[in-house]
């Protein structure tokens, strides 16, 4: 499964002298960080200011204009893609499948085997056990979102990294609270607490103020 | 009883294979329609039992 | 704010036409139609094939062949019949609103489009040992072709929508405007092919036996029960998936059942 | 005075949108471009075979063309929500939709017809038929557009795409096929194409006086 | 420009027994309320309870499936289409068009005529002046956000309605605090008061707490 | 082991797609039939005219159905976001696209070879023709699919000038048109089409062998 042995994986991301461009115009530039495995990252920043165009790069899906962002998984070097999953505002979920078939098919493509109990135990902890077999297109907003996050649990619910309690794959959310009614924030909320209990790493932009439970958190401001 | 025999009538006059294979497919597309119509109809139902005992 | 169908009903309450308007009591009646219609057909059929095959002469020109009309020509009938009866249907539910007269549309179609093959298949055959091919772009065959997209048209759009009542009001405004259609398109056709004169053959020259069209008005009528109990038949199973929260419908069913 | 200024700003708009993308237009064109040239390769490059065949290829192609352009009518709309400004809007669809068509077909018309000549060119045809060509096909976009705008906007909350709207529309632009082509037949053949004319005008001002309305109404049945 | 006469339309909702159906499934049954002029109603409910339904059908753009929803101007009956207007997820903007030309083409469908001058001022409102002459597309979720609300404010603007203080088309909006930066949230904030102020009317559905000063609000729990 | 898990997967979902749209095989399939039967309306009825265009009014109307049935490929899930699953995904991106393709070729390919034979008859064409049209359409659609799938890749953001990557891949099919229309040309005539059979595989093999990689390599490109 690509380059994360997952019983010793601690990631480390590293970013210096990041520069990003969009059209034509520098968006932000000379950015330089470090984040450590059990550590909460907020972006913050105006409308505008570069937040998602961050995380997209952090993930691997868009370029750097100058400068470069390299995840470790205990000091390797590792691609993106293995160590971060992203969530935004595209939610990659097909409207015309069931929302189990869409999660069975995203498991897949990312080497998971997801069960079709492990599938419907993540649905029922955001409250969708009920929709598994509702095509997604008919979902409220809130309810997409909450299948977001159910695909989020997933990729790390059974990869080995996680079953030792040993972070598994940074997640990087982007305005992960939005759609979300005030009871799913706080489980949310929750969630991401016992991904950083458990040495996971996660980088979140919101415009909301929620409470998230952290030993160690960081706040950059763009 | 116009034909003369079976065999004839069969034959259809040397174009037995085009009158009855008129006549096939019309039975072909019959069956096909009422097999429809009642598999249609049975998974109607079942999932209306499925429906009421919810 | 869309008419609904309480509103309407109560409008013309007491017509005989709205108390059948709605599937509950419509639903019985079909059935007792439906059974009869079958049971007619059969006995049609078994009557209209016997004169068909066994009193029927043989035609001067064209030998036994001509025994395929019996079904040609009452399937390429059915099929520019129903799809009137279809677009009628259509106008009715967009003008009252009616759920059934949708439904009745939708059950129509599959009918009316294995009709359209049938009488495009039993022409094919035909025509191979009476013109020497299987087709000729003739006005009346392409237009049956034409008629068949039509109705593939029709079911598609139908099959397209999540949404039952969009599907239904959708598909219902595509067969009116396939109806106001079909004659322009059959006279443009009919017009394009005296201007190719390709085809010098077409059906409908031979002058029949009386037998021979007894038989065929026997099975005419055999046809049309059969198209209509088909219909029925898919009316109802239609009412059993649209309204399966509907208290009426566990009743009735139990009731049959006993 | 109101609905002139609606009127107008749906064509602007568009407008506007053409000249953003050129693609709009150009796809279209590249299309009937590529229909009309793959045909010599696969009939063979005899000029005999190829004006027997000339006609029928160009209109058939054109007529494609158009309709293949028809999902952009309402379906982007539809996706970013700008559809629902026009239901809301006080002016009647039918006027919106009619404004949004004839500036469609008028780019989609003109580039066309405009290109077609060359590709009479391409298949042998003389100069006269070549330009009885494009003036019929001038005619039957708007035709097919008006007819295919009834389907687009029923498709617009259905999925299907571009194919199902061909699997509508096509069978109801049998007879512009006919006249058109017709049209350009007879005058290969020496005689008056006037008969073809007249009917294909009558059936554009017939799509002209009913299709607006009916898209209008097929627009609310979709969106409700 | 239909039913209302700017100077004296005084909107009022009635919604009486309003029942809505998805998907062949209830959503909600039964809903009876009145809102009078200057009133904020806020919905609230879960995800999937229906609030965007609602919303909708009271906008004219979905039926009812049993009771109904009237608007009144004045004790006037008027259209849906003309009493409201409405702001949902989707920001009916054209991606390749520019924020002005998009801006340009709404005024002119609902019966406006917005000058540049009024494009540009209102924009400014919003912090989005400089990005007038952008094409929306290349715009940031919380940029085009706050173009939907400059859009609800120009068709509010410059309408006879409201330029003597009578309130105007009443506003129906969906979320309309998501991804606003916390700046722009104060600034809608005070918006919305000034409506209310003026004699407006006010739905909106939020899973955020902003606090929106009101004289009146009403609270429906679906 | 997990590469099989993954293509797998990206099979079973287009499967999937196909069950629960109908209308994503069905629709070419009907785009197909119209188009071959709009063909004798523009050119005539006569019988001799229509066996001379009927092999190439039939191949470039399959080829036409598929290319049609190509932003399916991708465009959707760029859309809604599901591509960049793909992207992110360890297994090798050539080979998911492979699967994709390959599943659509599939009920494509078929649907469209299986009902070759009964256009081939409306153009008064014989039986042993219509049989090799028939398999020459099932080898050419899923050549098409694969050149044509590079475009569709680069289409996704259509950043990269949308026109010039469909006038740079079209012509691509071109041969697969000459073999193909070739190969029934052949046995209309009487002689053997074994050359342009081989030709035509030959085509197959190297589309197979490249277009994946080079499909891969425009995704990554156009969503940067
Ligand atoms: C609107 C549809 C059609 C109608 C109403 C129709 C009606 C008829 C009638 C009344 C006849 C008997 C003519 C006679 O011998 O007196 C006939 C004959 C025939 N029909 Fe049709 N037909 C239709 C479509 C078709 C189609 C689609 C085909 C072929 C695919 C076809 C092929 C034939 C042939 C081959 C004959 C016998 C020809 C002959 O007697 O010279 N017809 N049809
Ligand atoms: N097209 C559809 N087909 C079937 N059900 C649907 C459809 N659209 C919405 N629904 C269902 O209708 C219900 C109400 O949806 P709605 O979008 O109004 O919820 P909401 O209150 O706005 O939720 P959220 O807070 O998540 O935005 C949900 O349970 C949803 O699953
Ligand atoms: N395709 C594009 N072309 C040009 N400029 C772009 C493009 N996409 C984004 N931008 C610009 O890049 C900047 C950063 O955008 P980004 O989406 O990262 O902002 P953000 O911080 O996520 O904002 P928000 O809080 O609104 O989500 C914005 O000013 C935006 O206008
Ligand atoms: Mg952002
Ligand atoms: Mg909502």
């Amino acid at each position: 499964m690509g380059g994360i042995q997952g019983a010793r994986s601690v990631m480390r991301l590293v970013v210096e002298k990041l520069a990003a461009e969009r059209g034509g115009r520098a968006v932000f530039a000379d950015l330089s960080f470090v984040v450590e495995a059990g550590t909460l990252l907020r972006v913050s920043g105006a409308n505008g200011a570069g937040k998602t165009t961050l995380l997209r790069i952090l993930a691997g899906l868009a370029a750097a204009a100058d400068g470069n962002a390299a995840w470790h998984a205990n000091d390797d070097l590792v691609r993106p893609a293995e160590a971060a999953c992203f969530v935004g505002h595209a939610n990659a979920f097909n409207d015309a499948l069931s929302v189990k078939e869409n999660l069975a098919y995203a498991a897949a493509l990312s080497g998971h085997n997801a069960s079709s109990q492990n599938i419907s135990l993540i649905l029922d902890a955001f409250g969708m056990k009920a929709m598994i077999n509702r095509s997604f297109g008919t979902l409220s907003q809130g309810q997409r979102k909450r299948c977001s996050l159910a695909r989020l649990l997933l990729l790390d619910s059974d990869s080995a990294s996680n079953s030792n309690g040993r972070g598994g794959r940074a997640w990087l959310l982007d305005e992960p609270f939005v759609a979300l009614d005030v009871d799913t924030q706080a489980q949310l909320a929750t969630v991401i607490s016992a991904k950083l209990v458990a040495g996971g790493l996660v980088i979140y932009t919101s415009h909301q103020a929620v409470d998230i439970h952290a030993a160690n958190t960081q706040e950059i401001l763009l | 009883m116009i034909w003369e025999s079976w065999a004839a009538f069969w034959a259809m006059g040397g174009r037995g294979l085009f009158v009855w294979g008129s006549y096939g497919v019309l039975a072909f597309a019959v069956i096909a329609e009422l097999v429809t119509l009642k598999r249609a109809r049975t998974s109607a139902l079942k999932a209306l039992h499925e429906h009421h005992e919810h | 704010m869309a008419r609904t169908e309480s509103q309407s009903n109560d409008k013309f309450a007491g017509s005989w036409f709205w108390r059948y308007a709605s599937p509950a009591a419509f639903f019985p009646l079909a059935g007792k139609l439906e059974k009869l219609c079958w049971a007619l057909a059969a006995v049609l059929a078994a009557v209209g094939l016997y004169i068909g095959f066994f009193v029927a002469p043989t035609d001067a020109q064209q030998g036994e062949v001509y025994r395929v009309i019996f079904i040609h020509v009452p399937a390429a009938w059915m099929t520019m019949v129903i799809y009137m009866a279809m677009a009628f249907w259509a106008a009715t539910g967009l003008v009252l609103g009616t759920r059934l007269s949708f439904m009745m549309s939708h059950a129509l179609a599959p009918t009316g489009a294995i009709m359209a093959v049938v009488a495009l298949v039993t022409g094919s055959l035909w025509g191979r040992p009476t013109w020497g091919t299987y087709w000729v772009w003739d006005a009346r065959l392409t237009s049956t072709l034409i008629l068949f997209f039509l109705y593939m048209g029709y079911m598609a759009l139908a099959a397209s929508f999540d949404d039952k009542k969009k599907g239904d009001r959708a598909s219902a405004l595509i067969a009116l405007v396939g109806a106001i259609n079909v004659p322009i398109i059959y006279f443009s056709v009919k017009w394009w092919n005296t201007l190719h004169q390709g085809s010098s053959v077409r059906p409908g020259s031979s002058s029949m036996a009386a037998t021979m069209l007894t038989a065929m008005m026997i099975m005419t009528f055999a046809f049309w029960f059969y198209c209509v109990a088909a219909a029925l038949h898919r009316l109802r199973t239609d009412i059993i998936e649209r309204e399966r929260n509907a208290a009426w419908l566990r009743d009735t069913l139990k009731a049959a059942s006993q | 005075m109101s609905l002139r200024g609606a009127t107008t700003a749906v064509i602007r708009r568009e407008l506007q949108l053409f000249a953003q993308r050129k693609s709009d237009w150009a796809n279209p064109l590249m299309f009937f471009l590529i229909v009309c040239s793959l045909f010599p390769f696969a009939v063979g490059s005899e000029s005999e075979k190829l004006k027997l065949i000339g006609i029928g290829v160009i209109f058939v192609g054109a007529l494609l063309a158009a309709m293949l352009s028809l999902p952009k009518l309402f379906d982007e709309d539809a996706r970013d929500g700008s559809l629902e400004l026009m239901l809301a809007s006080p002016e009647p669809l039918a006027a919106l939709i009619l404004a949004r068509v004839a500036a469609l077909s008028l780019a989609l018309g003109i580039a066309l017809s405009a290109v077609t000549p060359v590709f009479a060119l391409f298949y042998a045809l003389p100069f006269d038929v070549a330009a009885m060509l494009s003036l019929n096909v001038l005619m039957a976009v708007p035709t097919l557009l008006l007819v295919g705008s009834i389907a687009a906007a029923l498709l617009v909350s259905a999925r299907g795409g571009a194919i199902l709207t061909a699997v509508l529309v096509l069978p109801l632009t049998i007879p512009t096929l006919i006249f058109g082509a017709g049209a350009a037949l007879k005058v290969l053949y020496g005689e008056s194409p006037a008969a073809e004319l007249a009917l294909q005008a009558a059936f554009m001002l017939l799509a002209l006086a009913l299709c607006p309305l009916a898209a209008a109404a097929a627009l609310k049945i979709s969106t409700d």
